[in-house]
């Protein structure tokens, strides 16, 4: 960490606050203008290209439309809680950002100051992403409760079962990472990633990461908050004009949040790309990094948007079945599995070729596993019955009997 | 100046942008008066009436916030115990093991006793 | 940044062997958690009652083992055994392990009582399914599917755990910890009842509520001890409270704050309102369980705090429990005369013996090597105390009617005809509750009235002995009823048990009856734990 | 330093006058947790002052024990709720003294 | 060992009793087996006479355990002449007791196993009593020998038994409990000066301050005042007296009731002398307003039982008369007093037993006549109640003239109300005599027909003694005087109680108190 961080002049701050504030905006209107061209061509459409060059200002001629909509406060709705759920529902989207690093010191241009390109810097800064996202929630659940409509209620509870479900696994997820780090700090996590981008010795934590950040974010196919389909919008239904303007960019914040922390913490963080260090030297250094930076996070919010484009949404028993059934327990097994290897390679009890060899092993198993066909559940119906009780006859001697009452099938919850 | 002071600069922003957005909404856009448009929103329908208190929602919403604390604090308990995890030695390795042993039983009970399904 | 001054971070020591037998506790809590997910229904119950008695029976053999193996001190001038363990946060001391002993034996008792199934049919005394409304479809057909609630075996095997750390706890915060993890499962345990649903859930909100009150009094207590003297470990607070280095203020806040919350424990007036409706609505095993290990291990924990940490300040508090123990004994014994109810009434008498325990609190008195002091008066009467009480809740499941229990006294007229065992049994704890010789309550009303007045306090043990007299009148009530009066109408049905309750019957009532003729052996055990280790 | 204590003694002091007027099951025990924040806040407080980490820690575990002591409340709130259609205290009055 | 085989022999004939079957078959064998055990007692305690040094004085017999190592509590017993005396008494009066509860019919569906198991507990236990020389040993018998007459009052009493159980047992355990405390602080107190003991020996030398000395003497006092039954503390006595069977009548007031009497005499005084005295004063009024209050109040009594219990009120306070006289004469006379009141008391009892079984009322206005149509029942009465008024010849006179001969010595004006009490004795037994042997035969009476051989047998020890002590006291003023005589100059007044300054300061000062 910096020794910069809490000792530089307002003004300093004040430019780097702005100038976030300025980029996360930009950088959403941009998110949805290439989210939509993107969607557009998966599907063989051509998306906006109308306004701007590429259609480009094609989401601020959305965002101007929306603030000339009618401002709509609706009967039944808790007026007060009802005005400041978009309030807060967005200010925590980008308090994450205020210490994701952005890349090394640097100079100011026409003057002699250096500084981090971070606002600033905590020693619990991941927790704290994860204290500030998690307040994001209170928005939406705010939202959806105080419509004052049934659509919206549901939208909101559903919302924050979802949210705490993955934020379960998110959160371990991040444990074997302090655990290679050292910190919880985000400039330090990133420096720890001189050598080896944690995705590679981490992956199945990366690969929990991704999966729970698609969760959190409320994005398909985890987009079940705003299920149109059943909830017509989920929380935000009775939310028209800015209101609706700042959920929406909320969101979209709120993607590039956690792309930006799966960059910090898996991706090097502003690092450049593998190799490129060899054949450049300066590319670690100056404003370039923050050149990797939004890529690496432009990588994750396509990724987001292939999602959208292809997968269908889970049911919601099947999505909390997934994020508590297998994703927990997976993260569990995994940070045992990094504690003790880790313990192990300190020991020196275990080379590193080894470990290759095995994770190596491991993969090929697990790919094998898929070859496996699954069991098709209609056989499982058919057994069931007979390993429950005996098979139970309803024209004993020709005729339609009731069962004998010890025959009677034993209520679900009592053979659990 | 502390660290956290940007914080609250950002956050600052972020909020004035925020409610100046909120603020500023009902004075650019129009206002034309229709009594369905203040109504609750039910596909279109007269909307039923709301029960008293928001009525019941699934116990299973709760059950699963509980859960969730549950885990949060095994988070909580596991973030100190990752950063300083090179220092704690095999003593570290071994008390985290029994922690997220009993953590992982108190798992398998609620997955048994069926706090994990969702019907 | 603050991380710099940090010292750097090193694994703790861990003295294993001497807390083994709150580890061995917490393997069977666990273990019975595992049991409870993997082992099919039907067999769930023998498993689990197996693995609590069986846990329960390794930790007192092992507390016998540590307990041999406590090292003698010399500190202050008084002498105590044991050491200071796990970083500052136990302190397995003489007086500690003693207690470990105590609630294990209660526990041992309790968990016998727990696995009585042959009263209701073939089903514990606790509900098929507590999420189930009284009286709904869901509940009969639970209890025609047999389904049990197994979880009481490690939910009290947790408590128990909770009030194992909470007797030895020698920093606030671990006794903070213990507080709760004692008081949470018996939450849930008192809403657990089978019969009489309605009033198991509201004693086990009403104990819920308050007791969470008092818990947080208890800890923000801890916290204006811990802004005094800059460390929750019971000693250093000692020390800044002998040197009197911070204000006065905050150290008389802290006291009182924290005495509210371990005063509630142990049910002293005026802290008291919870008891007789918890103890009314809990099931009775779990009534007992709770009415002899939350009381031992509050009231140790009590003792270690006072003593150990504030024992700087002994003229500070000594004036206000003094008032709180005549309080306690007055009310527990007047009021309890007017209950129609044995489990209230027993309730009424568990307030007022916590009366009795501050007598002996009161004394404050330290004691020298072979002279009763405070602590180990107050040990040897929570022994019997507890046992007693076991012995009476045991014999009250077993005084049935149609509706469950039949706990209105009218019910019991008679009964010395139709059951002298246990009319007599019931008998023999009802004159050690109040305290006739050749029983053991005799022995321990003499061992804290003896440590009140060795500390000074002879007007103390007046009132006591005064108290004991007001307190003897319903015990003796009851006996009249069973012994000397005809039963109204068919009067109730004595339920024949298994031999889990008959044991645990006839070994309180034997225990009683020793104790009152052979206390030298318990005394010494309670004398020889020394003093409180700091 | 003074001032949080203040604070937290006047949250401290609320949350208990709440629990003690009010009627409700939920709003007593949200009082309570709100006495339990209210100690959070003195501890850090006092650690802060002494220069120790120690109360830090123990809001810590204060959190950890506040949030076990909301799932079983809330679990006997929802199983009465179940049965009574209503969370007053005052009406769970079958134990009467 | 002699003493601990005596107490033990009932207790173990009561766990006998209780072991046997119940029922009517079985009744009789039940009460055969209860008898013998009480006649082996009593042939015991004749050999204990035997054994017993007369002329050394001091305790014998003594044997000496440790019990409870770390209150310092021995099981130690030990006999001089006062204790010799009343085991005597105690087992004289149990087989008489038993004998005379043959034909008792209880109330329905009670056993006679446990009637009469507890009356032999109830011998074990004074036997105990009487024998303890070690005061917390004292005191747990002392407050044990509670449980049985509780049983035997409320058990097999009459219609108000268990009022009268409750109200005996609560007066009497309040006064134990305040004996506690005192315990207790003997207990604090010698532990201060070294090794906790409660052996009298070691206590007699106690160096306290007065304060606690005085306190530690009123706990005594309160329990042995209340036993003893001494006005104010005696309501308990009437009610449980009419409430009760005519053996366990007996058993209380002639035997239990002597402990408190015994206790003032052995712990009091022994333990507490200086504060012994301070409280004479005080005590002697009390006693003499017992002597008084009691006779008076028999008189006005309609009930026969209340009428007994009275008349013991009053023989009471001759008794703590005698002893807080604090002279070797009225000393050894209070000693044998307590004797021969046991004996002329329990044939009171148990001839006025057999009118109110007869008759099946106990109102003296139901009575009238008796005599003529049962002379020896008025013959068995009227020696008992002559003896009850002290006549000369008669063994309680002998008693009562050494009480007041001593008191005389003492306090004169004390001892000049206390012999207007034998002025009202007289009446009050000759006006029961009168109104119920004499005149002509009442209406409903004539069911009280006379006297069985085995209920002439039950009385005739008894009578017996009576009269034989009456005439030669001797015997038994050689055991007591030994021990009275050390008591006497332990509380150190001196025997012609000389009106030194220093006493009359120390009675004055007292007075403020």
């Amino acid at each position: 960490m910096s020794d910069l961080f809490g000792h530089e002049p307002f003004w300093v701050v004040g430019l780097k606050a702005l100038l976030i504030f300025v980029i996360l905006v930009l950088y959403t209107l941009f998110n949805i203008w290439f989210e939509r061209r993107v969607v557009a061509r998966m599907q063989h459409r051509i998306g906006p290209n109308v306004h701007g060059p590429f259609g480009l200002l094609q989401s601020l001629a959305d965002g101007v439309k929306l603030a000339l909509k009618e401002d709509i406060v609706v009967k039944a709705a808790d007026k007060l809680v009802y005005v400041a759920a978009p309030i807060l529902a967005t200010i925590p989207a980008f308090l994450a950002w205020a210490v994701i690093p952005f890349g090394p010191e640097a100079k100011i241009p026409f003057t002699d100051t250096t500084t981090p390109l971070q606002l600033t810097d905590l020693p619990v800064a991941v927790l704290y992403i994860l204290a500030v996202t998690s307040i994001g929630v209170y928005g939406i659940v705010l939202a959806g409760w105080s419509s004052g409509s049934t659509y919206a209620l549901l939208g909101g509870m559903r919302s924050s079962a979802q949210v705490i479900s993955y934020e379960v696994a998110m959160g371990l997820s991040f444990v074997s990472v302090f655990m290679y780090a050292g910190s919880m700090s985000t400039s330090e996590i990133v420096a720890a990633q001189s050598d080896t981008w944690y995705f590679l010795p981490l992956f199945p934590s990366f690969v929990i990461y991704v999966i729970a950040m698609v969760g959190e974010t409320n994005r398909a196919p985890f987009d079940l908050p705003e299920a149109e389909g059943e909830l017509v919008g989920g929380f935000h239904t009775e939310y028209s004009s800015l209101k609706f303007a700042l959920f929406f960019l909320a969101e979209y914040v709120n993607m590039v949040t956690v792309s930006a922390l799966a960059t910090t913490l898996f991706l090097g963080g502003w690092r450049a790309p593998f190799g490129i260090p060899h054949v450049w030297d300066g590319a670690n250094s100056g404003y370039w990094p923050v050149l990797w930076f939004l890529g690496k996070t432009l990588c994750f919010i396509f990724l987001f948007i292939w999602l959208r484009g292809t997968l269908p949404r889970l049911r919601y028993d099947q999505f909390m079945a997934f994020g508590w059934k297998i994703l927990i327990p997976v993260s569990l097994a995994w940070i045992v599995a990094v504690a003790f290897i880790r313990k192990l390679r300190s020991e020196d009890m275990l080379d590193q070729k080894t470990l290759i060899w095995a994770a190596v092993v491991a993969g090929v198993l697990l790919l094998a596993t898929f070859l496996v066909p699954e069991k098709k559940p209609a056989l499982r119906q058919a057994q069931e019955p007979q390993s429950d009780s005996p098979e139970f006859d309803a024209f004993a001697g020709g005729y339609p009997v009731p069962p004998m009452p010890e025959k009677v099938d034993i209520p679900k919850e009592a053979r659990r | 100046m502390t660290v956290y002071t940007p914080i609250l600069v950002l956050g600052g922003l972020a909020a004035a942008f925020a409610i100046f957005s909120v603020g500023i909404a009902p004075l650019t856009g129009p206002k034309r008066y229709n009594r369905a448009k203040l109504d609750r929103y039910e596909s279109g329908i007269e909307p039923s009436p709301l029960p008293e208190g928001g009525g019941r929602i699934s116990v299973r919403y709760f059950i699963i916030a509980m859960l969730f604390i549950v885990f949060d604090i095994e988070i909580i308990f596991l973030y100190p115990f990752a950063v300083a995890f090179d220092a704690l030695g095999w003593f570290g390795l071994v008390e985290m093991f029994i922690f997220m042993a009993t953590v992982f039983i108190a798992y398998a009970y609620v997955w048994r006793r069926g706090g994990l399904e969702w019907d | 940044m603050f991380t710099a001054d940090l010292p750097p971070i090193t694994g703790p020591d861990v003295e294993y062997s001497l807390i083994a037998p709150i580890l061995i506790i917490t393997a069977a809590a666990v273990l019975g958690t595992l049991v409870e997910a993997l082992v099919p229904r039907t067999r769930r119950f023998g498993v689990q009652a197996a693995v609590a008695v069986v846990g329960v029976l390794a930790a007192i053999g092992d507390t016998i083992w540590v307990y041999q193996s406590l090292d003698a001190v010399k500190g202050g001038g008084h002498s105590g055994r044991g050491q200071i363990s796990t970083e500052g946060a136990l302190s397995v001391d003489g007086p500690g392990v003693v207690t470990w002993l105590l609630l294990l034996v209660f526990a041992l008792l309790s968990f016998l009582l727990f696995a009585e199934r042959r009263l209701e049919g073939g089903l514990s005394a606790f509900t098929g399914r507590a999420a189930d409304a009284p009286g709904s479809a869901g509940e009969a057909e639970a209890t025609a599917a047999r389904i049990e609630h197994t979880e009481v075996f490690p939910l009290a095997s947790f408590a128990l755990l909770g009030m194992m750390v909470f007797a030895t706890a020698n920093d606030l915060l671990t006794m903070f910890v213990a507080l709760e993890v004692l008081s949470l499962p018996l939450y849930l345990m008192c809403g657990l009842a089978r019969r009489r649903r309605l009033l198991s859930q509201e004693a086990a909100l009403k104990y819920f509520l308050l007791g969470a009150f008092s818990s947080v009094f208890f800890l923000y207590g801890v916290a204006l001890a811990y802004g005094y003297a800059g460390s929750f470990e019971l000693g250093r607070i000692a020390v800044a409270v002998s040197s009197r280095t911070g204000s006065d203020t905050l150290l008389l806040a802290s006291i009182a704050l924290m005495a509210v919350g371990l005063l509630f424990k142990i049910s002293a007036v005026p802290f008291h309102s919870w008891t007789p409706d918890v103890y009314q609505g809990a099931p009775t095993p779990v009534t007992a369980f709770m009415a002899a290990g939350t009381k031992t291990a509050a009231f140790v924990a009590l003792l270690r705090v006072f003593f150990v940490a504030f024992g700087g300040a002994t003229w500070d508090w000594r004036p206000t429990i003094w008032v709180i123990a005549v309080v306690t004994m007055f009310l527990g014994a007047l009021v309890s005369i007017a209950q129609t109810d044995v489990k209230r009434m027993l309730a009424y008498s568990s307030i007022a013996h916590a009366g009795f325990l501050l007598v002996g609190f009161a004394g404050a008195y330290v004691g020298t090597t072979d002279r009763i002091s405070s602590v180990s008066s107050v040990l040897f009467y929570l022994t019997v105390y507890g046992i007693a009480t076991i012995g009476a809740f045991a014999i009250v499941t077993l005084i049935r009617d149609a509706g469950g229990e039949a706990t209105h006294l009218s019910r019991w007229a008679g009964l010395g005809k139709a059951s002298p065992f246990l009319a007599g049994s019931f008998a023999l704890f009802m004159l050690s509750f109040a305290g006739i010789p050749l029983t053991s309550g005799f022995i321990g009303k003499w061992a804290v009235f003896s440590a009140a007045w060795s500390g000074g306090y002879w007007p103390l043990v007046v009132i006591g002995v005064l108290m004991s007299a007001v307190a003897a009148y319903f015990y003796v009530r009851v006996i009249v009823l069973m012994f000397f009066t005809d039963p109204v109408g068919d009067g109730p049905t004595i339920a024949v048990p298994s031999v889990l309750t008959t044991t645990v019957i006839a070994a309180t009532a034997a225990a009683t009856v020793f104790l009152g003729l052979v206390p030298g052996p318990m005394l010494d055990l309670a004398q020889h734990a020394g003093t409180f280790v700091r | 330093m003074t001032e949080y204590i203040t604070l937290s003694m006047i949250l401290f002091t609320i949350g208990a006058v709440g629990v003690l007027v009010r009627r409700n099951a939920i709003v007593v025990f949200m009082c309570v947790e709100l006495m339990l924040n209210a100690t959070n806040l003195a501890l850090v407080a006092f650690s802060r002052q002494h220069g120790n980490l120690d109360g830090q820690v123990a809001a810590f575990f204060v959190m950890v024990v506040a949030a076990a002591e909301v799932v079983v409340g809330l679990a006997i709130i929802v199983s009465i709720y179940r049965t009574r259609r209503t969370t007053t205290v005052d009406e769970a009055s079958l134990l009467k003294l | 060992m002699i003493l601990t085989v005596m107490a033990a022999v009932p207790l173990l004939g009561a766990l006998a009793i209780t072991l046997m079957p119940r029922g009517q078959s079985s009744a009789t064998a039940v009460k055969v087996v209860a008898v013998a055990a009480s006649v082996l007692t009593l042939v015991l305690s004749l050999a204990m006479m035997a054994d017993y040094d007369v002329g050394r004085g001091g305790y014998q017999l003594t044997e000496k355990h440790v019990w409870i190592e770390q209150f310092g509590v021995h099981y130690a017993l030990g006999v001089n002449g006062i204790g010799v005396t009343l085991i005597l008494l105690t087992t004289v009066l149990t087989p008489i007791v038993l004998l005379a509860a043959w034909d008792d019919r209880l109330p329905t569906s009670r056993s006679v196993n446990s009637y009469l198991a507890w009356m032999l507990v109830l011998e074990g236990l004074a036997i105990g009593v009487f024998s303890a020389t070690d005061a917390f040993l004292f005191y747990v018998l002392f407050e044990a020998t509670l449980v049985p007459i509780y049983f035997l009052i409320g058990s097999y009493g009459g219609p108000q038994r268990t009022y009268a159980a409750v109200k005996f047992l609560i007066y009497n355990l309040v006064g134990g409990l305040l004996m506690l405390a005192s315990i207790v602080g003997l207990y604090v107190v010698t532990s201060r000066q070294g090794d906790a003991t409660y052996l009298i020996g070691d206590l007699s030398n106690l160096d306290v301050s007065t304060t606690t000395e005085r306190l530690l003497f009123l706990g005594f006092m309160a329990a042995f005042a209340i036993k003893a039954p001494l006005w104010p503390f005696h309501t308990w006595l009437p009610d449980a007296a009419a409430s009760s069977t005519p053996s366990t009548q007996v058993l209380m007031v002639s035997v239990i009731d002597k402990i408190g009497t015994f206790g003032m005499l052995r712990w009091c005084l022994e333990l507490f002398p200086g504060a012994s005295d301070w409280a004479s004063p005080v005590v002697i009024t009390l006693a003499v307003i017992s002597i008084i209050y009691g006779a008076l109040l028999a008189i006005g009594q309609d009930d026969l039982r209340r009428l007994i219990a009275f008349t013991s009120v009053s023989h009471f306070g001759f008794i703590i008369l005698g002893i807080f006289a604090f002279t070797s004469t009225s000393t050894a006379g209070s000693t044998l007093y307590m004797f021969n009141h046991g004996l002329s008391t329990a044939a009171l009892f148990l001839v006025t037993g057999i009118m109110i079984a007869r008759r099946g009322s106990a109102s003296i206005q139901d009575f009238g006549g008796v005599q003529k149509i049962a002379p020896i029942l008025s013959g068995v009465l009227l020696v008992a109640g002559l003896s009850s008024l002290s006549l000369p010849g008669l063994a309680p006179f002998v008693s009562e003239f050494m009480v007041l001969a001593g008191t005389f010595s003492r306090s004169i004006p004390a001892a000049a109300v206390a012999t207007l009490g034998i002025v009202l004795a007289a009446l009050y037994i000759l006006l029961m005599y009168q109104r119920t042997m004499t005149g002509p035969l009442k209406e409903g009476t004539e069911g009280v027909h006379d006297l069985k051989p085995v209920e002439v047998a039950s009385l005739a020890p008894a009578l017996v003694l009576i009269v034989g002590l009456g005439f030669y006291p001797q015997p038994l003023l050689n055991v007591i005087n030994p021990a009275v005589d050390e008591i006497v100059s332990h509380v150190g007044v001196g025997d012609p109680a000389p009106k030194t300054p220093t006493g009359l300061a120390q009675q004055t000062e007292g007075g403020e108190h």
